[in-house]
C-alpha cells in the first residue's frame, strides 16, 4: 500500500507514493501519479478518532475537505488529522448553489489550504444535491482561468461530462447516484459512455452505498472512485473502508484482467468427453 | 468600529486589520486551513496584517471542517 | 492470506488455516472452518500453468474437480497442481443429468480423492445447465444417508434450499445465473430469502469460470 | 477375454482383475484420482486386485480432471 505521503513538502509537490513506487498502475490525475484509486471524504463522521482510523484502513491519499465559518470552540480539525497522517486534502465547494458562491468559495480554500485544486461542487437543490450544470460549467470556466485544477462532481450526462472535459478539468466526477443516498450506481450504461468518451480520468463520486458498487465502478472502467458516508455512517467505519479499498483494487483489477462476455445460456467448464457409462 | 463578523455585529479598535477579525474569531494567525473574504472579495494570506477594516464591512473567517 | 493448508494431514483432518488461525471471521463449511470463502472452480483453464497461478492468486482452499474416464495421453494433471498446492480437491458430478448416475459418480469421487465430500450437480438440460430439482433432492438423499457431505448446486428458489438443509445438505449453493453466462446474480431477492431460510448455510455460487 | 473398457472393446487375458484394467487403461495401478465401476458398480480401491473380470463386462476408470 502506499507508503505515507512525505508530509514535509508543502502541498503543491508532494512526493506522490505512485511515482515513487515507479507504479505502473498509478492513478493519474490532475498532472500527478497517486497510489491509491479510492478518495474518501470527511463528512459524516462521529468524530475525529473514527474519521483517522478509516482514513487509515482506506488506503486513501487525497481526502476531501470543506471550510466553514470558524467555530471557535471546535476541538482539533480534520486538516489536523490529514495533515498528521501525511494525506492530500482536497477542498470541495459543498454548499455552493451559484457559480459566484462557488468561485468565491474555491478562492478561499486556495488561501485556506495553499493548494489550487478544487473539487467543484455547484448544486441544484437540497433535496438530491444533484449538480446544476449550466452554474457548474460556468463556475469551472472562471476557476479554469484563474489557474485551478478543477474536479467537478457532476451528474451522468455523458454531454456535460464532455463540456466540462473540454473546458480544461482535470477530471469528471460523475454521480452514481444522489450524494448520502447510498443507492449505488443507478445508470451503469451513461457511466460507460462517459468512460467510453473520456480523455481526462473519471472518478465515480457520490451514491456508493456498499463495496459492490465501488467495484463495479472500477469494473465499468472509472480511474477511480470517491465516496463518503458509505465509510463514515457505517456501523463499523473502519472495517467498511478497509472493505471498500479491497473493492477498489478488486475492480480495477478486473478491469485489466478481461472478463468472460455475459451469455443468456449455460456453457459447461467440466469437458463432457470422458464421462463414464455407469449403466 | 463595528463589523459583521461571521454574521455577528462585533466592535473592533479602530485600525484594526483582517489579522486581528481572524484572531477576534477565534482562529491564531498561524494556524493552516484558515482563510478570510471581506465583503466577498478573498484576502490573501500574506495581506492579512496589512488590510486594515473599515466600519460595517462583513468579514468571513473559515476554516476546514470535515466535508464529504 | 491463508497460510498453505498442510498437505500432509489427509484430506480428512487437514488443519483448517481459519481453527489454526483462531479466526472469528473463519467460513465455517461442513463442520470446519476454512480461512478462504471464496472457491474456486478449475475447469476452462487453457493450461495447467494459468490454473495454478489463478489458484494462488485466488487465496482460495477449496478447489472442485471432476472425474473423466482416464485419457493416457494426458500430461499431467489438475490433482497435481492442487495436491502441489496443498489445496482441498472438491469432487463434483458435472456432466449427470440423473439422481441415479450423480450417486454413481459420488461414489467413484471418494475412491478416486479418499473424501467424502461431493459437489453434487445434477443438470435438468444441456442449454441452461439448470438444477434438475427432484433429481436433486432425491440424490442428496441418498449420499447424506451414505455418510457423504454434500453441497449441494442449486437453484435460486428458497424452498428447495430449505429442502435441501432439512434433508441434512452441509451448505446449499444457489446460482446467480447460468454456469459461464457471466450474468451476476440475476435474482438477488431470491438469494436473500434463500440465506433467511436456509440461514449460515448458504455459499455464494462457486465461481465456475475461470476461463482467462 | 473381451470387456468394454472405457468404451472400447478391449482383450484381457483370462483372470484379468480390475487392476489390470486399470493399467489397461492407462492409469498406472495407485495414482491419486483414479476410480473404477464396473457395469455401474463402483469398486473400492482395495479390492481392484482381488476382483476378477468376466467377459462382457463394461468397466469404466476415470480420473480427476479440471472441473467447474
Amino acid at each position: 500500500m502506499p507508503s505515507k505521503v512525505d508530509s514535509e513538502a508543502s502541498a503543491a509537490e508532494r512526493v506522490d507514493p505512485g511515482i515513487s513506487r515507479g507504479d505502473v498502475d498509478g492513478f493519474q490525475l490532475g498532472g500527478r501519479i497517486w497510489g491509491s484509486r479510492l478518495i474518501v471524504g470527511t463528512g459524516g463522521f462521529r468524530s475525529l478518532e473514527a474519521m483517522e482510523r478509516a482514513l487509515v484502513a482506506s488506503g486513501a491519499e487525497i481526502v476531501t475537505v470543506a471550510l466553514r465559518r470558524v467555530d471557535p470552540l471546535a476541538r482539533g480539525s480534520a486538516l489536523e488529522v490529514i495533515d498528521g497522517l501525511g494525506l492530500f486534502a482536497l477542498p470541495n465547494t459543498a454548499g455552493c448553489y451559484t457559480a459566484r458562491d462557488a468561485v468565491r468559495t474555491a478562492q478561499l480554500a486556495r488561501e485556506a489550504f495553499e493548494t489550487d485544486w478544487i473539487k467543484l461542487e455547484v448544486i441544484g437543490d437540497d433535496r438530491t444535491l444533484f449538480p446544476d450544470a449550466v452554474e457548474l460549467l460556468d463556475a469551472a470556466q472562471q476557476l479554469i482561468d484563474e489557474g485551478f485544477t478543477v474536479l467537478p462532481y457532476t451528474n451522468d450526462d455523458p454531454i456535460l461530462a464532455r463540456r466540462l472535459q473540454d473546458a480544461g478539468c482535470a477530471a469528471v466526477m460523475p454521480l452514481g447516484s444522489p450524494i448520502g443516498s447510498g443507492m449505488g450506481i443507478r445508470n451503469p450504461y451513461n457511466i460507460q459512455i462517459i468512460v467510453e468518451s473520456a480523455s481526462v480520468p473519471v472518478v465515480l463520486d457520490a451514491g456508493i452505498g456498499t463495496p459492490s458498487d465501488a467495484a463495479l465502478a472500477m469494473e465499468l472502467g472509472c480511474n477511480g472512485v470517491l465516496l463518503s458516508s458509505s465509510v463514515a455512517r457505517a456501523k463499523d467505519p473502519e472495517r467498511m473502508a478497509r472493505a471498500m479499498r479491497q473493492a477498489v483494487e478488486a475492480g480495477y483489477a478486473a478491469r485489466r484482467a478481461g472478463r468472460i462476455p455475459r451469455k443468456l445460456h449455460a456453457e459447461g467448464s467440466t469437458p463432457d468427453q470422458g464421462l463414464p457409462d455407469l449403466g | 468600529m463595528t463589523i459583521e463578523l461571521n454574521g455577528r455585529t462585533v466592535e473592533l479598535s479602530p485600525g484594526a486589520t483582517v489579522a486581528d477579525a481572524v484572531i477576534e474569531a477565534g482562529a491564531d494567525r498561524d494556524s493552516r486551513g484558515v482563510a478570510v473574504a471581506v465583503d466577498g472579495q478573498v484576502i490573501r494570506r500574506v495581506d492579512w496584517g496589512k488590510t486594515k477594516l473599515r466600519s460595517d464591512q462583513s468579514v468571513e473567517v473559515v476554516r476546514a471542517v470535515q466535508g464529504g | 492470506m491463508p497460510s498453505k493448508v498442510d498437505s500432509e494431514a489427509s484430506a480428512a483432518e487437514r488443519v483448517d488455516p481459519g481453527i489454526s488461525r483462531g479466526d472469528v471471521d473463519g467460513f465455517q463449511l461442513g463442520g470446519r472452518i476454512w480461512g478462504s470463502r471464496l472457491i474456486v472452480g478449475t475447469g476452462g483453464f487453457r493450461s495447467l500453468e494459468a490454473m495454478e497461478r489463478a489458484l494462488v492468486a485466488s487465496g482460495a482452499e477449496i478447489v472442485t474437480v471432476a472425474l473423466r474416464r482416464v485419457d493416457p495421453l494426458a500430461r499431467g494433471s489438475a490433482l497435481e497442481v492442487i495436491d502441489g498446492l496443498g489445496l482441498f480437491a472438491l469432487p463434483n458430478t458435472a456432466g449427470c443429468y440423473t439422481a441415479r448416475d450423480a450417486v454413481r459418480t459420488a461414489q467413484l469421487a471418494r475412491e478416486a480423492f479418499e473424501t467424502d465430500w461431493i459437489k453434487l450437480e445434477v443438470i435438468g438440460d444441456d442449454r441452461t445447465l439448470f438444477p434438475d430439482a427432484v433429481e436433486l433432492l432425491d440424490a442428496a438423499q441418498q449420499l447424506i444417508d451414505e455418510g457423504f457431505t454434500v453441497l449441494p448446486y442449486t437453484n435460486d428458489d428458497p424452498i428447495l434450499a430449505r429442502r435441501l438443509q432439512d434433508a441434512g445438505c452441509a451448505a446449499v449453493m444457489p446460482l446467480g445465473s447460468p454456469i459461464g453466462s457471466g450474468m451476476g446474480i440475476r435474482n438477488p431477492y431470491n438469494i436473500q430469502i434463500a440465506g433467511e431460510s436456509a440461514p449460515g448455510l448458504v455459499a455464494a455460487p462457486t465461481i465456475e469460470d475461470a476461463r482467462e
